[in-house]
Order: C-alpha cells, then structure tokens, then sequence
C-alpha cells in the first residue's frame, strides 16, 4: 500500500490553504511571511511530487524548479523581514492592519 | 587476520540482525538503526566522560597543578561523580520562563550533535547513516544548533542568557561560511559529498610513502586551518567562547540552566567538537587510513580515533595556552580575513586540479595562497588591527 | 514509500504548519513553523529528492527560521497584544481549500502509484545545474546577491 | 607634352584651398603655423606652374586639356576640365609668383593685426581661386572660380570689419561686380542654349573651336557682349568701374594682389580666353562686339587717368592707374592685338604689384598715413623703397627700353595705330600715355622729393621681409622687359605660337620716337609742374595743389571722380529708394488690408467655433469628468490599502478561475 500522487497533491492544498489562512486571518506581519512561505512549500512539494510520480524516464525539472523556488524564497524572506522591521521603525506597530497609508 | 580484526564491528552488527532475520523489512531497519544509536552514544559519551576528564587534568597540568585525583584511580571515576551530582541537583526553572522551549532547547541540541556524529566513517564500513550527501547532511543539520541556542537564551527570559544567544548566533552565522567553503576545495577534488567516497580518495600514496591525505596539499593545509579554527568557533571553544565568557555575561545562554540540562549542554558542545573533528579528520587526516602502508595491519577504527584524540588534546592545548579574543576582533577575522582566504583555497584547488594534480599544481596552488596570503596582510594591515590594546582610562 | 510513514509524516507536518498559523504566540508559532519544514523536507526524503530535502533543512531551518526569530526579538513591542483572527481570511482561505480539494479529488488522473526510478544523486543534480539550467543558476545567483543588498539598505539606520 | 600635368592641374586650386582651411581650423594663436602653411602652399603651387609652364615652351602654341564628367542629369552630362596653353601657363606664373611675393610681403606688413592668421586663410582661398580661374576649361568652372574669387574680394577688402567704411567698400565692390557677374551668367546660359557645351576645348567640339562656333551664328555677338559685362564688373572698366577705388580700403597687400595684379586681371584673362566668340565673323579684324570693348576700354583708360592727376589718396592714384591700365589692355585686346594686351597684363602684373607693395611700405613706414600731400622727402628715409618705386613708377609710365611696361605699351599702340575702323583711339590712347606719365611724377614728388611734411617726420624704412617682395618684383619688372622687347618678341611668339626671331632693327621705329617723346613730355611736364608741391609758392598755400589752384573747377570734377558715384545716387540708386519705397506703401496699406481682411474672416470664424466649442463641446467633457470622477471615488473605496485585503481578493481570484475552468472543463 503505497500513497498515489492524489495523497500527496491532497497534503500539498492543506498546506497551502493552512499558508493562506496565516496570511489571511493573522494581523502580525510577520505571520503574513510565514504564510507566504508556508505556501511556497505547498508549491516545492508539488513540484517534487510530481516529479517522482512522473513516468520515467525524465529530466529532474521538478527538483531544479524546486531549488531555485527555496533559493527565491530564501531571498524574499530576507527583504519581507527587513521591510517588516523598517515599517515597523516608521509606524511602530506590525499589526498590519495599521498600514493603511495607501489607503485611497 | 588484520582484516576480521577491522570488521569485527561490522560483524558483531551483522551478527545482531541476524536475529531478526525472518522479521519484515521496517523491524530490520529499525533494529539496525538502533544498533547504530546505541553503539554511538555508548562510545562518544564514554569518549565524552573520559574527555572532560583529561581535559581537566591536562589543563592542571599546564596550569602547574594536580587536576582530579581523589575519585577512583588518578580520579578517573571523577565524571561519574560529576554524573550523580548534577542528576540529583535540583532541576530550577525560571519562573518567567518560557517552559517548553526552555525544556526542548538542550534537547534540540543534544539531538543535532548526535545526528551530526551520525555520518561520519568512523573505520572501514562503519558509517552509521551513509547517505547521498553525508557533508550537507552535516551542514544542514548543524544549523539547527543556532536555533537551538537562540531557543535556550529566548526561553530563559533573561538579559544574560538573551545576551550570549545573540552573540552565539552571531559568531555561529560568521563561522559557517568559512566552515563550509574551507570544505568545497575537497568535495571540489574529490567530486563527490559522501564522506566513504572522500577517505577513499586520500587512501593512496605518493612514492610509497607520503599517504595522499589533503592535508598535505597547499589548499589542503589552509582549508584544514580555517576549518580547524571556525570549528573552534562553532564548538564555543576557547579562544572563542565569548558567548559563554563568565566575566561578562554569566554562562551566556546557559544561565539559566541547572542540573541535569545543563549537563546536556555540556555533553552537546562537546558531542559537537568531536563532530567537527571528526569530519576535519574525514575531510584532510585521511579518515581511518594509516599514515603508511606498513602500519595498515592496525585497525582501521584506532586510526580514525587516534587522529580524532590529537586534535582533541590540540582543542584542550588551546583553551590551556590562548585567551579570550574579543568581539569585534573575532568578527573582523571572519568576514576580512577567514572568508576571502577560504574563496582562495577553492581557487587554489581549482589550480592544482588543472595544473594536473603534480608538483607542478602543488607548487601553483602554493603561489596563489602565498599571494593571497600577502595581499590580505598587508591590505588588512594586521599588525595595527591586532596591536595589544592600550587601556588609557585603566591606569 | 509506505503509507504508514506518509501519514505519520503527513499529520506531522500538518499539524506544525496549523500550529504555526494559530498560535497566539509568535515565537512558538516561528519554531512550529520550523516543525513543518522538518517534516516537509522529510517528505522530500520520502519522494527521493534527498538533495532538495536537505537543501530546505539548510536554508530554512538554519537561516530563514533564525531570521524571522530576530526579527520577532526586533519587533517584540506588541508581539502579544491584539490576538485578532480575522473571519473573513479564515472564510476564504476554507472556501479556497474546499475548492482546491474538490477540483483534486475530481481528477482521476492523479490516482496513480510512483513508478520505480534510480536515484537521483547530487551528481546528476550538481550536473543538470551547470549544463541545462546555468542560466538560471546565474540569474538567482544575482538576485540572492540583490536581496541581501537590498535587506541590508532596508534596515539600516536612518541618517536623520 | 606631358598629359601628367594637365591631370594633376587640379592640385593648383585644390592645395591653397586646403592650406586655407587648415589655417582657419587652427587657433587664433597659431600665426607661425599659418605663416608656414600659406607660404609653404604658395611655393607648392610655384612649383606645379613652373613644372607646368616648362613643357609650353618647348611646342609654341600648344593646348593641353583634360576633361571630366561632373554629373549626368538625365541624358545631359555636364563636363568640366581643365586647360594648359600658353596663356594659362603664363598666367599661373605670374599669379603664383607674385602672389608668393605678396604673401611674404604680407607676413611684415600685417605682423600687429589679431586676426593674423584669418587674413592668411582668405589670402590662401583667393590664391586657389584665382588660379582655378586661369586653369578652368569650362566656361561653368570659370564662373565658379569667378564667384569664388568675388567672394575672396568681398572678405579681404572688407578684412577690417569693424571700419565702416571697409564694411561699405566690400559690399559696393561685391554688389557692382554682380550686376556684371548677372550679365555673364545669362551670356554662359544663352552660350550653353546654343551650341550644348560650355566646354571651351573638347577635341573639336568646344564652344571656342570651329565645330562649336558654327552653331553660334549672329547670336554670338550678343553672347560676347553679356559675357564681357561680367569682364566689365571684374575689371573695373568704365560704367562698373567705381567699386574699384573704394576697395582700396582692404589691406594693402590685398590691394596689390587682388586689386591690381590678378583678379582685375581676371576681366582681360576672360576676354582672351573667349576671344573666339568675339572675333566670329570679323571683317578686317573688326567685330561690333570687340568695337564696344575698344571704346569702353579707351573712355576707362583715359577718365581713370584724368581722375588720378587729381587724387591725394597714395593708393587711390594707383588704383584708378590700375582702371585705366585695364582700359588700355581692353583696347588691345578690342583692336586684335590679343597677345599685346595679355603682355601687359603680365608685365602690369608686376609693376603694379610692385607699387602697391611700395606704397605699402610707405604707408606702413608713415604709420597708416595715406595723404601724399603729408608725406614727403622720402627717398633718403626709405632709399630701397624709393629705388624699388621709381622703377615700377617708369614701368608704369612706359619708359621704353628697360622696363617692361614701355615695350608692351609699344605693341599696344602699335596694335591701336593699325586699327582699320577709327584713329581716335590711337590719339586718345597717346593722350593717355601723356597723362600717365604725368601723374605717376606728380606723385613721385610728393612723396619721395621735395620738404618732409607731418607724416613723414618719423617714417623708416621697412623691414627685410617686406623690402625683399619689393626686390624680386623690381628684378621681375625689369628682367621680364628682355622678352618683351619687340627686337625679341619671345612672349609675343610664345603666346601667339609664332616663330620668334632676332631683329635689332625692330627696335629702332618711329612709335618708339613718338611715345618716347610723349613719355618724357609728360614727366617734364610733372617736374615742371609739381616741383613746388607741397610748399607755398608765391600766393598759393602749402597744401593747395598746384593744379588746383591753376584750375580750381576743373580740379574739384577730377578729385571728385567726374561724379560718377553722385550720378548713380541720384539716378539707379534713386530709383532703388523709389521703387522700394512703392513697394513698402503697397506693403503697408494694400497687401496689408488684404491680409487683415482674412484675418477678421478668420477672427470671425474662430469666435463662432469658440462658442460652439464653449456651449456643446466642452460642456460634454466636463460632464465626462465630473463622471470619471465620481467613478474613481467609487472604485478608489475598494483600495483600502489593507494588504490581507488584497491577498484575499487575489485568493478569491483564484478560486473564481478554478472554478471557471473545471466548469469549462
């Protein structure tokens, strides 16, 4: 009894729907981020099971799009904390619901 | 003869799953995983109890002092004591603590060193998890002890212990990357991650004679320096125990620690040292081959383990020998020094590879970090960074 | 591949990712966050891709972990106050879940079993990289060196 | 005769042209760069008119051309060339060689001047100019090195732009010689109308040879006549004359070079070169076209004169004698005696050249003054000027014997003697002869004999590099007498392409006596006449001229140039102001109103647009606005900037497509 790629694909959706629900209902910043990157795992775990579930043989394209999705990730994790922590220097607060500059 | 004296671990272990053998196949990997742990951490905490006690009487001994002597013979027991001691201690946690994390965060330490110990060949066939990628499995599980430590210091809620986490995090975060690119010239001429196929890669010998390790090769020696150094730093040891120096900040992150957990931590750190020493012996020392070909009739395991013993009195020489460096010193020599010096030992790799692996390459890579070398001195201008630092408000 | 390691695997990542999402505090759900990582990367293990599994320990566990909890140190002020859910995300994100998970179990296509393929090994990867996808490999190399340019500029000083 | 010359002839105007942009690119400051590049051109070109000259004499009469396409236009090409004859050849040795003279002359004499190096650019564009002329086997390429060479004039007379007066000269002597230069275009179009080529030489098919005169008939003769209005402009003959003397406010150099020794010349040059179209269909030796230029040449060749007895103006006594020698040379040319005409014009070349550089000198010795009547006792202050001076002045008067002028002022009159129409203008030119010699003495007096008067008190003597310009053209002045002498008419075979041959005897003949006589009559006359110049004598004051004060009315006609220039304001210039001022009044009320009636039509137009612009229009896009607006305000409520706002708008977005797509699905 082995898990289909439905199992996984399935995992994948709470992931991204859990991910969703953090950046959506939180009003921390920072658990937008974590949210976002939750997602992007959702993402990278398709990709990689949907490349093992593929009928060989193949090019790992899965994998090469996952490592370059966990470098970007690291990268817009790096530049979501520092905006977080300048925009927190300027309005003093992270409750998101506080930026409202741009309100139009 | 010499080689079932080699395997005879091997065969103890084969011998063990044998008596499972008609179980299904999750049963023999899980019996033979726990074989693995339990032989693990029946060695390095016996390694670890025998350490912290030479470690004490050879330090006496620089020190011009005894050391323990009165438990057990030339205080040999004395860890065991050391053992009763801190179990029975009252466990204290602050009441302001953050419990759980508070709890978790030697665990979590603990629990890394002893994975990281986990891919690294001790002797012939005796690598506890051989897997693709054994060194990155080393890196990334090792970068779990930052978040551990930063657990300990956020959890105890304490200035102090908040104080030595940022530093620790700090200088663990500095270190890293001379860590791991003092570690790409090797992967870089072995071609491969897995640490069996890299000692294999050192077995041979040049002329019969001089053992093929990495050490022995320019970049080689400057890659095993900085590793050797920024392992130092990982493991908290002296010269680079800011993070825990008493004068200033306490016990750092352990603070608020007592008992049996701060006695985890300590078996951590140390776990953690003979990690990294064990994968400098695996990556530059030859791992468990002998230094010649005659003295191949000797174990392969003593070899490993006999290298592994002299750099560890070397760590414990050092704490005797060197004080305390400084903050922004430490950090200046990581970023300025360290980290362009490991770049070059890749390129120099790079030049003894295409030089063709000769005299002709060894000389080559020599020029290249000679030149580096200098270049970096006179550009750093070391002798005025690191002059003795005047005290004009001490006098 | 069993089913057994899947759903412990599955229930254990799940659960940290839910955890991380709900938590009132946040550095607990920080280091929830970390558990699902972990378990995420062990379903990398579990599909073959040890390469990509480990890579994610590396850089999530080890740096993107380590700097979301600085950040929460650095912008600790109110890190506990105004525990507010907003209702309307959570509607969404439930109608976006029920509607992914209708369209999944829709699609007969992806009942299918893993076939047997030869390991991938870092190799092939370290290959693949430097041949077919340089280019790429190029572009996210300046875009890392772009970010950690531009993190450091966010969070400087301000000269006043 | 080597055909490589004629094919590198080109090199003649093309390297003083270069020279003269080389000098105008570089700095103000770089004097001694332009000093070199000018001159080191001028002995570049001597050099290509000697190399070119030395093969003419070998084969007397000979012509080499080279002719090349310049353009095709449709089926009509157009053909330029280049000539080498005799009268080419010796031309370009003259202008080469005096033109060197001048520019070394020129180095000492504009050494103060700011705009140094300017003056050698322009010098060096004439030069090339001047020689592309001589050269030019198309009656086009000759009109465009004429204009070229006007355009040098324009520039270098008025050089010194910042005096009004040279501002004016320059534009009267540019503005007269294109009323000139306007009949010469429409005689080259009349040309090319009629015989399709305005090629001079092309192996048989040239405007000048039989093939391409045949085509010509009576129309010739108008055709001569137009294009000798253009030689009437350049040349300063008789109704055209006036812009002459007033160019004599350019430098002196210019002066000698453009203004008496080459371009002026350029008119006779035309005339000889074209003399075919003025000799078609001659009987005797006599034409109607070359009739009219007989006559203008002898009423400009004796009112020059008349005037010159009466000037004060050291270089406008010089400079009508240069009008009245082109009338002369005219006349030569008019009665058939074309190789006469273009001996003097060499041997003028040099006199005149050489006294203008000496007038120079005295003026530049004198520091700018240019009154003869302030001068004075020169010739012990200045002896190498005054050596130099005395023999162009005897050159110029037609001493015979030693100096050039005289033996080609011989052929001249001897040429006028035979003429079969009329005797008149041998008389009138003996007349001239007279006059000549008479005011060339009058001015010798005043400035090189007699007291030192105001501006001769400090004068000197000039530097080496001018004094050795004077030297050369002396020596020229003289040696070039040995060819002309009529015992040895070596230039007069060489320009007809007649074999020469030595006859002592020749020398010896009755005009020889007769124009003797009236040389030396007339310079007796000036000694006897002007010996007291400058000083009181009985009742007439110091600066009274001695004929002025003989002939009071007669003298105010002569020093007022017979008041020529008064006649043309009164009468073309008038009628100018006349017409323009009708033009102004028609501009002013007729075309104006006109304007201004469609203008208000306009206006009226524009106010009826402009309300239905107001009422319909813009009332439409403000309501269109006032719409946008409330629209944006509407749409701009959703933009909260809640940013889990937007996430969850993109989220639903999702789901919206997911569901799009499996029910399309």
């Amino acid at each position: 009894m082995t898990p289909t790629l439905q199992a996984f694909v399935i995992v994948s959706v709470v992931l991204f729907s859990i991910g969703l629900l953090a950046a959506l209902s939180r009003r921390h910043a920072i658990f937008i981020l974590i949210g976002i990157e939750m997602m992007l795992a959702a993402a990278n775990l398709n990709f990689i099971a949907f490349w093992r579930f593929a009928p060989p043989p193949h090019p790992p394209t899965g994998v090469m799009i996952a490592i370059f999705s966990i470098a970007i990730s690291a990268a817009e994790a790096a530049v979501g904390l520092a905006m977080v922590i300048a925009v927190y220097r300027h309005y003093r607060t992270t409750n998101v619901d506080q930026y409202d500059q741009l309100k139009g | 003869m010499s080689s079932a004296l080699d395997q005879i671990f091997v065969h103890g272990k084969r011998w063990l799953l044998s008596w499972v053998a008609g179980a299904p196949d999750w049963v023999i990997q899980i019996t033979s995983s726990l074989i693995n742990i339990v032989a693990l951490l029946a060695v390095f905490l016996t390694l670890f109890a025998l350490i912290s006690v030479l470690e004490r009487k050879i330090l006496a001994r620089m020190q011009n002092r005894y050391g323990p002597n009165r438990v057990g013979p030339f205080g040999l027991f004395q860890p065991v004591a050391d053992g009763i001691k801190m179990l029975i201690k009252e466990d204290i946690v602050p009441a302001r603590a953050d419990k759980v994390v508070h709890f978790l965060a030697p665990v979590v330490l603990a629990a890394v060193a002893i994975l990281t110990l986990g891919v690294i060949p001790y002797g012939r066939n005796m690598t506890a998890f051989a897997i693709n990628g054994g060194i990155l499995f080393f890196f990334a599980v090792g970068s779990a002890t930052e978040l551990a430590v930063f657990m300990a210091g956020w959890a105890s809620n304490n200035k102090f212990s908040m104080l030595g986490a940022m530093r620790a995090i700090a200088q663990m975060f500095s270190y890293e990357l001379p860590l791991i690119i003092a570690v790409l010239p090797v992967v870089m001429a072995v071609g491969s991650l897995v640490p069996d196929t890299i000692i294999t890669a050192q077995g041979e010998y040049t002329l019969g004679v001089v053992p093929r390790w990495f050490v022995f090769t320019p970049w080689g020696a400057a890659a095993f320096i900085l590793f050797f150094v920024s392992g130092l730093v990982e493991s908290n040891r002296t010269p680079f125990d800011v993070p825990e120096g008493e004068s200033e900040i306490v016990a750092g992150h352990m603070t608020e620690y007592s008992g049996f957990k701060y006695a985890t931590f300590f078996l951590a750190e140390y776990l953690g040292m003979f990690a990294v020493s064990g994968l400098a012996v695996t990556l530059f020392l030859g791992g468990w081959h002998p230094p010649a070909r005659i003295l191949e009739f000797v174990p392969s395991y003593i070899w490993f383990f006999a290298k592994l013993s002299v750099l560890l009195f070397v760590y414990i020489w050092l704490r005797g020998t060197l004080p305390r460096m400084r903050v922004d010193q430490m950090m200046n020599v990581a970023w300025k020094f360290m980290l362009p010096m490991a770049f070059t030992c890749v390129i120099a790799a790079a030049v003894w590879h295409y030089a063709g692996r000769g005299m002709r390459g060894w000389l080559w890579s020599l020029f290249v970090i000679v030149v580096v070398y200098s270049a970096l001195s006179i550009l750093l201008d070391t002798r005025r960074k690191f002059a003795p630092r005047v005290y004009r408000f001490a006098e | 591949m069993n089913s057994i390691t899947f759903i412990i695997i599955s229930v254990f990542t799940l659960a940290g990712a839910l955890a991380a999402a709900t938590l009132p505090n946040l550095m607990h759900a920080a280091f929830c966050l970390v558990l699902a990582l972990l378990g995420l990367a062990s379903f990398f293990f579990l599909l073959g891709a040890e390469f990509v599994g480990l890579a994610l320990v590396f850089i999530y566990i080890g740096a993107v972990a380590v700097l979301i909890v600085f950040t929460i140190l650095l912008t600790r002020r109110d890190s506990k106050e105004h525990y507010a859910i907003n209702w309307s995300g959570v509607l969404i994100a439930l109608a976006v879940f029920a509607g992914l998970t209708w369209a999944v179990l829709k699609t007969q296509s992806l009942s299918v079993v893993p076939p047997q393929i030869r390991t991938l090994t870092v190799k092939q990867i370290g290959q693949t990289l430097m041949t077919g996808y340089v280019w790429p490999l190029q572009c996210v190399g300046l875009l890392l060196t772009a970010a950690l340019i531009g993190a450091l500029v966010l969070v400087m000083e301000e000269r006043r | 005769m080597n055909p490589g010359i004629v094919s590198n002839l080109w090199l003649l105007p093309a390297v003083p042209f270069a020279a003269a942009i080389v000098i105008l690119s570089l700095g103000k400051s770089r004097r001694k760069s332009a000093v070199v590049l000018a001159i080191g051109g001028q002995i570049v070109v001597l050099a290509i008119s000697i190399v070119a000259f030395l093969p003419t004499l070998q084969t007397h009469g000979s012509r080499a051309v080279q002719n090349f396409t310049w353009f095709t236009f449709g089926e009509q090409t157009l053909r330029l060339g280049f000539v080498l004859d005799p009268l080419a050849a010796a031309m370009l040795v003259m202008i080469s060689l005096v033109s060197l003279c001048i520019f070394v002359f020129s180095v000492g004499y504009m050494a103060d001047d700011k705009n140094f190096t300017r003056f050698f650019a322009y010098l060096s564009f004439f030069s090339g100019a001047m020689l592309g002329v001589v050269i030019a086997n198309s009656l086009l390429l000759l009109f465009m090195f004429w204009e070229l060479v006007g355009l040098a004039s324009y520039l270098l007379i008025g050089f010194w732009i910042e005096r009004p007066s040279a501002a004016a000269a320059a534009k009267k002597a540019f503005i007269t010689t294109r009323i000139g230069d306007m009949g010469f275009f429409l005689g080259m179009l009349w040309l090319y109308n009629r015989s399709g080529t305005l090629l001079f030489y092309d192996g048989g098919r040239g405007c000048l040879e039989s093939a391409g005169l045949a085509l010509l008939g009576a129309s010739a003769t108008y055709i001569a006549l137009l294009i000798f209005c253009g030689a009437v402009g350049k040349s300063g003959q008789f109704p055209l004359h006036v812009w002459l003397p007033d160019a004599m406010e350019g430098p002196t150099p210019v002066s000698a070079l453009i203004h008496a020794a080459t371009m002026v010349a350029a008119g006779v040059f035309l005339v000889a070169r074209v003399y075919p179209l003025f000799s078609l269909g001659a009987i005797n030796g006599v034409t109607s076209s070359l009739t009219v230029v007989v006559w203008i040449g002898v009423t400009t060749a004796l009112m020059a004169a008349l005037i010159a007895i009466a000037q004060a103006d050291i270089k406008r006594i010089l400079a009508y004698s240069t009008v009245s020698q082109l009338g002369l040379m005219m006349v030569s040319l008019g009665v058939g005696g074309v190789a006469a005409g273009i001996m003097h014009l060499l041997a003028h070349g040099f006199f005149k050249a050489l006294l203008f550089l000496g007038s120079g000198s005295v003026i530049h010795g004198c520091h700018g003054e240019q009154d003869i009547r302030k001068m004075g006792g020169l010739r012990r202050l200045m002896p190498v000027t005054f050596g130099t001076y005395a023999i162009g002045m005897m050159a110029l008067s037609g001493v015979p014997l030693f100096f050039s002028g005289g033996w080609t002022k011989e052929e001249i009159l001897h040429a006028t003697a035979h003429w079969p129409r009329s005797h008149a203008p041998y008389y009138l030119m003996l007349a001239g002869v007279v006059l000549t010699a008479l005011y060339m003495t009058r001015q010798m007096l005043y400035v090189f004999f007699g007291n030192r008067r105001s501006a001769a008190e400090h004068a000197h003597e000039s530097p080496r590099v001018m004094t050795m310009p004077l030297i050369v053209l002396a020596i020229g002045t003289v040696f070039l007498s040995v060819v002309l002498t009529s015992a040895w008419p070596w230039l007069h075979g060489y320009l007809t392409g007649e074999p020469v041959h030595f006859h002592i005897a020749r020398v010896i003949q009755p005009m020889l006596f007769i124009s003797l006589l009236l040389v030396s009559g007339g310079i007796a006359l000036g000694i006897w006449f002007y010996r007291k110049a400058g000083v009181q004598d009985r009742d007439r004051p110091a600066e009274v001229d001695p004929l002025e004060y003989a002939q009071p009315a007669l003298f105010r006609f002569l020093a007022n140039k017979m008041w020529i220039d008064e006649l043309y304001a009164r009468t073309i210039i008038g009628f100018a102001w006349a017409s323009a001022r009708l033009s102004d009044w028609m501009d002013r009320y007729f075309w104006d109103g006109l304007v201004r009636g469609f203008g208000a039509i306009a206006q009226l137009f524009g106010i009826f647009t402009a309300d239905v612009d107001e009422r319909g229009i813009n009332a439409g896009v403000d309501e269109t606005t006032v719409g946008a607006r409330g629209l944006g305000r509407l749409l701009s409520s959703a933009h909260s900037g809640q940013i889990q706002i937007y996430l969850g708008v993109v989220a639903v977005g999702m789901l919206a497509l997911l569901l799009l797509y499996a029910w399309l699905a």
